[in-house]
């Protein structure tokens, strides 16, 4: 099957900032974004976990965003000034996508 | 007074919460969904805000009314600058950490405000309906004054957006247009609406609230177990003599207003609680270098229990003997 | 009528969609978990089917519940095709997502039934349990109309399985087997199961109903916002038209088959009622290329709230007056 | 008796999880969100613990208490080795198997017990309300006599952390702390806690009963379809040996305790039933090798539908006939 | 540690796809596929959430399944015709897996 | 933007095990991890999901940890002993993250 080379980032935020985020990304230009819920996790700042919490202060959300490798760059200043001042963690990975007229 | 707080201590709710406390303490694996616990305080939310909207319609608009809410708004304003004062002098945090925390202690926590109403129902103590629209009118005013102490001493409060934008996201925070959506409902449908959904607001709003307190102990039991050694003495003396402070200017603001003792009461436990869903997620927002652990634990896991159990038969005494009972 | 209308609109119900409406508009994050609209939901179709099954023991079956059931069924089958029309008549849209549309029209919303059966009973009108096995009797049929309009036009409907895959999958729709289950745990345990349950199904009903209509508004109103600009004047008027329209062949449906004042209000209530749970699902799977903006908004932001305001007290009058009350 | 068991078929609680089994073998997609069934659950717990602690402080405290809870350690320690034993003789399976299969018949079903609680309620039959407490002291112990069989045999069973962690992972485990909890919270409130929040914990009981009863037909059938081919006739006739044995030795047990007809019904249920929420998951820590489709397709699809439906008129009626009532 | 190669095929689809998607992951001889709740997300057909929503219709799930790189093509074969007609995504990112007698 | 070498670690196990995962991982020094839910999976053993279940017993988690490439082995010999005996799959992608020092 034909594949297209894309990058897929990974943003983990917290989410109180999702909506920010996601504002942040439409207006970049990005074609597209998925937002998974997170449960829990680990860092410098401590353990957390959502069980049990109603206030959106302890929690993160990821979001996944597959872009054509050029658009990467753009992408991370648009939302680099977010992410500077919050907690949270970026990674890109290289990957492969069918159907590249989407993206 | 002492009779008061003997039966508060034995009471389903505050043991509710104790064992919460324990459980995580003691490192249960013993927790609540997170969409239970958003359920539940939804629940609690609506109904309390929908009794206070119907004895509103029931006792009709009172000029104390706009006078409760404005002394609720000014109360929530100036209180974040006291505690910024009384960190100052108990702790060595920086003016971040300092403003953060000053913003919980302005506004307010409205499960404690839901557990006062209950025990003042339980001990058939009347109250004004009305305060419901007064514990909304003081979530926010403290985000603001908090943001402007920051500002003022040249930190940076701002993400992403105007601050346009972020003043309108506080105002219509989720808890609050919830709780003024329910009063209003309640004010317009009147004891007749109420008859509609009572068996549904009004029969298991203890239970609920129950359960919600055991979520809350083992919330807070967590945060304990992860915060140790965070919070020193300073800062544990503030978590206590704050709300201290709060309930009795409260109470006076309450009894100047002419409120019933029951509503000084109740303003008393508004001013001396700390909010611990809506101001921790606006912090994280605005003031994200400030440290979390600091106001969720001493909010959460510090005044919390503290009003529940000691502060509101103290406040619920005090107002009595002040305001005449 | 026009107190029917008054009453209605100052009923906790409305006043709570209403609110979530509002706050969506305004951008609020007040928001329901999806764990808890889909638990009140379960909720609420199990409480009805079950009171329905109850009183259909009662009553014994008629003959007319029969006659009903048919009449449902094939109004169900039969709308799409008028919906299918009207949508070319007012719009310039394409067959498939005029057959998506259609399909939605063609079935039914279970809470804009529950909603009438509680304006019902708190009015006292009388009305036939079994209009409960008729609401899960027209979910389905309205879906096999739509996709077999697309098929007549050469358009493709299955994706991965056969066809009686799917003709399966719709008839096993959650929402279908809950009602139709619940119905007849209702019909077999008769009143003794309901004395055993009745303090869960019956008292806190409307409570439960007014939550979720707050959370149907927020959805709502969500989805109008999102969707601003895609439902023109000409989807506008089907999504008033296509239920009035439903409604009148309701009543004169109803009105042969000699149902009481309230059955005929009811069944003017699911005539005229538009699905959005299970038909939406249904359309993603079977026509994927049906836009969903444009039935979600019609069928949520457009024809419910105008059969929960205006429809339903409209439609009981008519039923009243046309069927002698 | 023949009464009874017809009676029970034709409990709205009985049909509603035939209705959950026959939704899943039929591949309906109906399901309930993990959040709503864990509230459920919770409620469930805190309620039968909570009204369970209040009857122990009416009736006070009682010589037999002690004696009951000794024995149903006994009986839970004991099982599994029986278990296990039964096991070899009507199947070929390995010894982790083996063991881990007969801690589940060694601890108990909370929702097996309050349903026969329901039952014995329904009926008017009195009996230890301190029961409650013999059950979360019967959870545990089933599992460390299953480990100990594992270890003899020479097998491993500990992952990660020393067996101090686990056995206090077992011990703090969030069933058992909520049952005990609650039981403390309502002998230390009494009648005048349970009277603040009885309208949400015994009114809505049934009802909420009846749902989590869909609930768990829904999963058992979906785990009978999913394991087609996995339960031999050895297993499915140690499915309902196993729990006759334990009923028949529960009602011993009991009788010699002296406790009323009641009691030593709840005590055979207890005795008779099979884990299926805490115990899985301690096997799936300490035994990972032991096949999990095995133990949980037998407790939840065999033995806890054969229980419900045959088993409880059974227990009860023989306890009737053996403990004269 | 050894490693071995291994493909990570995530496809994010629609949630009333899950099942028949699944149905076609095992028809198509994977051995384990992995699926994760999907909280919201943007696309050319707009932004979706799902708070408050009883329906399946607006929602997608996110599907995981790791596999030997000599697999990849039929899985892909196998699926793309519920992907072709409705709305999602497909990336494959290279990876490396331990105990490859899994894969 | 800057971008800095990194190793995206996955790794999808029981639910039952979290708590004891947690710990290894914050003992074997990572900086941080994220704990994603997980809605339903297949394998060897069978399909499960979640869906109206209480017991931990059928679920599993996915844990997600970004680590310098230095350090992947030292975290998975850490891990591997949770791994060997109880079910769930391992993966390793090539990534870039930024903000280099916080891992
Ligand atoms: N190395 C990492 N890998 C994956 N997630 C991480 C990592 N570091 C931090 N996180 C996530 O980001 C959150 C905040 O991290 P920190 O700012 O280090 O406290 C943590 O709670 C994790 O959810
Ligand atoms: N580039 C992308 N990266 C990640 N997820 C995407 C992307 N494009 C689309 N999606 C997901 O797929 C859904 C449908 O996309 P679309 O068909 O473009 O509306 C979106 O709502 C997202 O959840
Ligand atoms: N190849 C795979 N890709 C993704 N997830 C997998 C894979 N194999 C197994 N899993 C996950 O691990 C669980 C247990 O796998 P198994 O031990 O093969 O039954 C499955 O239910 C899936 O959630
Ligand atoms: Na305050
Ligand atoms: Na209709
Ligand atoms: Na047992």
């Amino acid at each position: 099957m034909q594949m297209h080379d894309a990058h897929r980032v990974e943003i983990i935020i917290e989410a109180v900032m999702e909506r920010r985020l996601c504002e942040r990304l439409i207006e970049a230009g990005v074609t597209g974004f998925t937002v998974l819920p997170v449960h829990a996790g680990s860092g410098r700042s401590g353990h957390w976990e959502r069980e049990g919490q109603v206030s959106k202060a302890g929690g993160m959300v990821a979001v996944i965003c597959l872009l054509r490798p050029d658009r990467v760059d753009s992408l991370l200043e648009a939302v680099f000034p977010l992410l500077e001042r919050h907690i949270g963690v970026v990674s890109v990975c290289e990957a492969k996508v069918i159907r590249s007229e989407r993206f | 007074m002492l009779e008061l707080a003997a039966d508060n201590l034995t009471s389903p709710m505050i043991l509710c919460f104790v064992l919460g406390v324990a459980a995580a303490l003691a490192r249960s694996d013993l927790s609540f969904p997170e969409a239970v616990a958003k359920g539940m305080s939804i629940y609690l939310l609506f109904a309390i805000g929908f009794k206070g909207g119907v004895s509103l319609n029931e006792a009709g608009i009172d000029a104390r009314l706009v006078g409760a809410i404005l002394a609720g708004v000014a109360l929530s304003a100036v209180f974040p600058l006291v505690g910024f004062r009384l960190l100052a002098l108990l702790t060595s945090l920086g003016p971040t950490d300092r403003a953060a925390i000053a913003a919980h202690y302005g506004s307010i926590s409205i499960v404690t405000f839901v557990t006062a109403v209950s025990v003042l129902d339980a001990g058939g103590i009347a109250h004004e309906g009305y305060m419901v629209a007064v514990a909304a009118a003081m979530e926010a005013p403290a985000i603001l004054t908090a943001l402007w102490l920051v500002a003022r001493g040249g930190g940076t409060t701002q993400t992403g957006g105007s601050s346009g934008h972020h003043l309108r996201e506080i105002l219509l925070n989720g808890s609050i247009v919830l709780l003024l959506g329910a009063f209003a409902i309640g004010w317009i449908t009147g004891p007749d609406g109420q008859r509609e959904i009572d068996a549904m607001i009004t029969a298991p709003f203890k239970g609920v609230l129950c359960l919600f307190l055991l979520d809350m102990g083992l919330v807070a039991g967590r945060g304990l177990r992860n915060a140790r050694g965070i919070i020193g003495p300073g800062l544990l003396a503030f978590g206590v003599l704050m709300p201290l402070l709060g309930a009795a200017i409260g109470i006076a603001a309450g009894a100047m207003l002419g409120l019933s003792p029951g509503g000084v009461a109740l303003f008393a436990v508004l001013s001396a609680s700390a909010s611990y869903i809506a101001v921790p997620a606006a912090m994280r927002v605005a003031l994200p270098e400030a440290n979390p652990s600091l106001y969720l634990t001493l909010s959460l896991g510090i005044t919390f229990p503290f009003n529940l159990v000691v502060g509101i038969p103290l406040y619920l005494w005090a107002a009595t003997a002040f305001a005449g009972g």
